[in-house]
């Protein structure tokens, strides 16, 4: 068998202990095929049963997973070993405050998201008797790149805007959702969304940094999206100046 | 012990905690609902589900050829009135998913689309891309989000159910960030913690799936059901067991073996077909390919990999644009974890853990002999799936019975008088004190990594896809013994913020409950049905067996076994038929 | 909160745009800005001149000529390039056209861009050429 | 939270950047890059540029890259300063917008002169 050995360092953080955060070095004898959660599940399960990360599905969708790694954002379970050199450095997200070692706080991002009503608002609600609502392949295809975030969150982490405004920005990911419902063609809830989408802190606190989507694992484009949203929501906003339309 | 009041308590936010917590605040919005997850809603396993889930909607589909479906592809194991209740129910449940948002793939005209899948006699499962769990459990969560009447308590590990009288009074959980026990009470509680394939080595089972809530209800007494039946699903990629959904034989992927033949054929599940046929070849049921994969690789037939044996998937004849299109999922996995890309390679392949076809006891309106105590989705047995759950099928399941676990316990819970609260209490400060002991516990020589290796293993070798009663009673004894050092097992991690050490103790504990019902039910059941396979019994014995195995918890020694009866209402049990007898519909 | 100490790691807001090389090609391109403001002032300084007759606008044009001024402009101009490039390369991301069920190729949309980049500057420069 | 009226200079911005994208290149060629060397020494005298400015749709087109250069940079070197981090966003967006206002009239101005 390939036998590979490797430096993890990974930075700890244990708040009944640690004043700070610092890196503590592994030596991770692995496989070939591994991933970089692979060997953090080798030290847990070998040799430091302290250290703690999330995890779960480990084919990238449950969303658990992201670190940084090498400086970049990533899931964990998509980080192959075959990849990096021999020194792999693991830490937490960016932009989110450290609960312990590799486990961020994520309360901001979970209420972004509920502040964005990610659900149909449909006009009239229809009766399931009725059958589903008809929306073409074209239709669903308009909405459906949106729709695959999976919350991991390593867009928050690359944005500088989230950090620099001191996380008030709404950030890529709750954005491009909101957007996913507003395109959706069973959905009439743009007006409803409009207040957090169209506020300071949303679409326009962006500044089309595009690292969201340069590091989004799922090629869910928030950077696009959130310009798409930029342009209806300042033409929504020009048509309400004028009185014609908007509330 | 901070306590909190709810009038339903909700124990798992995966598809079916989701669906039970909004059919809870629709029935009535003026309920508080506590939802409990171990982890963020949307990490939960349903994720994870690509190929879709059935429900009769088109028109040369019936009812009746959905259940005639499942109960056979039980091996009628089923109890057919729960079959009947979700055959009926499963569409309007699918389309209440499509009103919410689910992005579910759709024909040209605009109407939803449906697939093949192995078992089912005509196309009818509804799919988003390979990605319809994730589409679906997502929809669930942000619908949820809807409702202010569900409060969510993300990140809190269950410990233990509180039942006093008969009757279940809440739950007992801790918050994983500050490592404080909490005590919910509730008039209803509902458990949907999902299954349990974690107890094998070899699994498509996210690291949550270790079968906490079915260990907690069977501590509180509630049997386990079925639990010898586990389902290999026939292709899981070698090393990583991740899955490659039926839907990549769906659409019309060959199984082949070392010498590139089709040799499903030599199991009476053909003709050889080049376009797939409905309930033959590699659209049959998952027990029978994962078995044919068995005795392949008995005869030889099969490749050696570095992670084992394997046969080949090949979809090289379905073309670029298909596989982008309806696999493009399994195309990234495949080219990621094992540097093949279907379009133009074969892709290695071995029979994975993927399901727990048995689970909690609970009659069809979800409600388990505890009174006040519900519970759905894969942790349950009602039981649709028999001793072979067709795929496709669980996903529909969770829908119907985690609203009907939702419903029935609104009802329940207008009944209820508040609980006696001394008892409760003194309840809740014995799961606190265990895991004060724990914590105490110190110099112990084991290591849960350690200890749980060796139960997975042990069950991989003697209560794999084929077994026999040596095996069973090796596995038998090894499980005992890792049960006698669990008591041993100290906390290398004392803290309280995020301890990782103390849920995987606490899960390895849970596992190896579970792991003990899988083997005892398996070892008492001497005949071959569905999932569970015996070689010194290889025929099905209805005389017998056509019953249910219940596990009961026994404190001081091995579970207790005991059967039910199973509902038999209008299919008689017959002889399993797939291949060209079967009359399936060209896919 | 009891045990709980949650570590905000600190990102310093003046030099974050410094750990990154993504971050650096982002400042890159809002610097860009500056040039535009410059020659936009410029532009406009040159058309008083215009109006003002003949001498003021040589002055202008030995401003120009002025070497210092030359190396601005070379900058100026690299600047330029890296904002029509940037421009460009995030149209397809902030405009998608969708026909059907396909949305149309970026690099087509891309593409386009530059060919009509290529024939707007060649037309400028004919007109130039034969005034 | 309020609806943000960043919507407007955004607008001009985004406009701004597409012409520039298109035009500052070519332009700057032709006004500082090729003068240095002798190149276009004709266009560039007095009497044939005059003219050519004096025609109105030439002031237009100019009127229109100059106006929408100078929001797209004024807007720009807002976010700039952000970036850069400086905190008065409001401070900062009255001066980069007074400033890309007043140089629009003196554009006109200019051009109406000649
Ligand atoms: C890879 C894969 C593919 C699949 N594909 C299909 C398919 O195509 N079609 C189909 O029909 N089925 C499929 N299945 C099966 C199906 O996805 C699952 O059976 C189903 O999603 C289970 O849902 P659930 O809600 O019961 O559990 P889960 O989604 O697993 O959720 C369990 C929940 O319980 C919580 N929980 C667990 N323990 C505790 C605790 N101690 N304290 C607090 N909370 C706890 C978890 O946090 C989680 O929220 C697939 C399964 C897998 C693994
Ligand atoms: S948009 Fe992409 S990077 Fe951001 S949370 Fe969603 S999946 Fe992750
Ligand atoms: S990185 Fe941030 S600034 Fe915008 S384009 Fe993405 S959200
Ligand atoms: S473990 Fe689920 S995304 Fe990595």
């Amino acid at each position: 068998m390939s036998k590979r050995t490797i430096q993890l360092e990974v930075l700890r953080y244990r708040p009944e202990q640690d004043k700070e955060p610092f890196f503590q070095t592994y030596t991770v004898p692995c496989e070939e095929e591994w991933v970089v959660l692979d060997a953090l599940n080798y030290v847990k399960d070998e040799i430091d049963r302290t250290l703690s990360f999330r995890w779960s599905c480990h084919m990238f969708v449950c969303g658990s997973c992201g670190y940084k790694i090498d400086g970049e954002p990533k899931l964990g379970c998509k980080a192959f070993l075959r990849d990096y050199g021999d020194n792999i450095r693991v830490e937490p997200l960016d932009n989110f405050p450290i609960e312990r070692d590799l486990v961020v706080v994520i309360d901001d991002f979970v209420e972004k998201l509920q502040s964005v009503k990610p659900y149909i608002i449909a006009k009239e609600e229809k009766a399931l008797a009725a059958g589903e609502y008809i929306q073409t392949p074209a239709q669903l295809k308009a909405f459906k790149q949106y729709s695959m975030c999976i919350n991991c969150l390593l867009c928050y982490s690359a944005c500088p805007q989230y950090g620099l405004t001191n996380q008030e920005f709404i950030g890529p990911a709750a954005l491009a959702l909101a957007h996913r419902y507003n395109m959706d063609s069973r959905d009439v809830g743009r007006s409803a969304r409009e207040h957090v989408l169209a506020a300071h802190e949303g679409v326009w606190e962006c500044s089309f940094v595009g690292a969201c989507s340069v590091v989004c694992p799922k090629d869910v484009d928030p950077a696009g999206a959130i310009q798409q949203a930029k342009f209806t929501s300042a033409v929504d906003y020009l048509t309400s100046m004028v009185g014609i339309g908007g509330k | 012990m901070q306590v909190i009041d709810a009038d339903i308590v909700i124990v798992g936010a995966g598809g079916a905690g989701l669906r039970a917590a909004i059919a809870v605040a629709e029935a009535d919005p003026s309920l508080h609902i506590a939802l409990l997850s171990k982890v963020y809603p949307m990490r939960s396993h349903t994720c994870a589900a690509e190929g879709g889930a059935a429900g009769v909607v088109k028109a040369n589909d019936s009812l009746e050829y959905h259940f005639n479906d499942t109960v056979s592809g039980g091996d009628w194991l089923t109890d057919q009135d729960a079959v009947d209740l979700f055959v009926n129910e499963i569409t309007k449940e699918l389309i209440q998913m499509e009103h919410w948002g689910c992005p579910w793939s759709r024909e040209g005209s605009g109407h939803v689309a449906v697939r093949p899948f192995g078992g089912m006699k005509i196309m009818r499962t509804w799919y988003a891309a390979d990605k319809t769990g994730f589409h679906m459990l997502h929809t669930l969560f942000q619908t949820s989000l809807k409702y202010p009447s569900i409060k969510r308590f993300d990140e809190y590990y269950t410990s233990d159910l509180i039942v006093d009288d008969g009757a279940c009074h809440g739950c007992t959980a801790i918050e994983m960030r500050t490592g404080e026990m909490k005590l919910f009470r509730g008039k209803s509680v509902i458990v949907c913690t999902g299954g349990a394939g974690r107890i094998f080595p070899f699994t498509t089972n996210g690291a949550i799936k270790t079968g906490d809530g079915m260990a907690m209800a069977y501590r509180a007494g509630v049997p386990l059901k079925d639990m010898e039946f586990v389902q290999y699903h026939p292709t899981g990629l070698p090393g990583s067991g991740i899955l490659l959904t039926e839907g990549c034989r769906g659409e019309g992927g060959y199984l082949l073996n070392k010498d590139n033949y089709r040799y499903l054929q030599d199991y009476d599940l053909g003709p050889a077909t080049p376009t797939p046929v409905l309930k033959s070849m590699e659209l049959g049921p998952r027990d029978r390919l994962s078995q044919a994969f068995w005795q392949e690789s008995k005869k030889g037939n099969t490749v050696q990999g570095k992670w084992g044996d394997i046969v080949w998937l090949d979809m090289r004849h379905l073309g670029e644009k298909l596989i982008n299109e309806r696999l493009p999922l399994v195309r990234d996995l495949s080219i990621s974890y094992v540097a093949a890309d279907p379009v133009t390679d074969l892709v290695p392949v071995r029979p994975v853990v993927h399901y727990m076809m048995g689970g909690i006891h609970t009659d069809i309106n979800a409600a388990t002999p505890i009174a006040g105590l519900y519970s759905a989705g894969e942790c349950a047995c009602v039981s649709i799936n028999g001793a072979n759950r067709l795929g496709s099928n669980s996903l529909g399941e969770l829908l119907v019975f985690g609203a009907r676990a939702g419903r029935f316990a609104v009802e329940h819970a207008k009944t209820v008088k508040a609980p006696r609260d001394a008892l409760v209490t003194a309840q809740a400060a014995d799961a606190e004190g265990r895991i004060k002991a724990l914590f105490k516990r110190s110099g112990g020589k084991q290591r849960v990594s350690q200890l749980k290796r060796e139960m997975n293993l042990s069950l991989e070798e003697g209560c794999g896809i084929y077994r026999d009663e040596k095996s069973l009673r090796d596995t038998v004894a090894v499980i005992a013994d890792v049960r006698a050092r669990y008591r041993d097992v100290t906390l290398e991690d004392k803290s309280s913020v995020y301890n990782t050490d103390l849920y995987q103790t606490l899960e390895l504990g849970a596992m190896i409950e579970c792991a003990e019902t899988v083997v005892h039910s398996a070892l008492l059941r001497t005949e071959s049905r569905g999932a569970h396979q015996r070689l010194d019994h290889v025929e099905r014995d209805d005389v017998n067996f056509l019953k249910h195995s219940m596990a009961y918890y026994n404190p001081n020694g091995d579970p207790r076994i005991d059967y039910h009866e199973v509902v038999i209402t209008k299919s008689q049990p017959a002889a399993r038929v797939y291949g060209a007898a079967a009359g399936g519909q060209a896919a | 909160m009891g045990a709980r100490r949650p570590y905000m790691r600190t990102m310093s807001k003046t030099s974050w745009f410094m750990t990154h090389a993504r971050f650096k090609t982002y400042m890159l391109h809002e610097i860009s800005s500056v040039f535009v403001a410059l020659y936009m002032w410029l532009l406009i300084d040159g058309l008083f001149r215009l109006a003002k007759g003949p001498e003021a606008w040589e002055a202008w044009l030995s401003f120009i000529k002025h070497p210092l001024v030359v190396v601005i402009s070379l900058i100026a101009f690299a600047f330029f390039v890296i904002h029509t490039m940037s421009w460009f390369k995030a149209v397809p991301q902030a405009m998608r056209i969708q026909q059907g069920e396909h949305f149309v190729d970026g690099k087509l949309i891309i593409g386009g861009h530059y060919a009509a980049l290529g024939a707007f500057s060649l037309f400028v420069l004919i007109l130039a050429g034969v005034a | 939270m309020a609806r943000s009226a960043k919507a407007v200079p955004w607008f001009l911005f985004a406009a701004g950047g597409t012409i520039t994208a298109f035009v500052l290149p070519v332009m700057l060629f032709v006004t500082n890059l090729a003068p240095p060397v002798g190149l276009f020494s004709e266009a560039m005298s007095w009497e044939t540029m005059y003219g050519f400015v004096g025609n109105w749709l030439v002031k237009l087109v100019l009127l229109g890259i100059i106006g929408f250069g100078l929001w797209h940079a004024a807007h720009r070197l807002r976010v700039c300063a952000h970036d850069f981090g400086i905190r008065a966003d409001t401070v900062v967006a009255y001066i980069v917008y007074g400033v890309a206002g007043l140089a629009t009239l003196a554009t006109i101005w200019a051009l109406l002169m000649i």
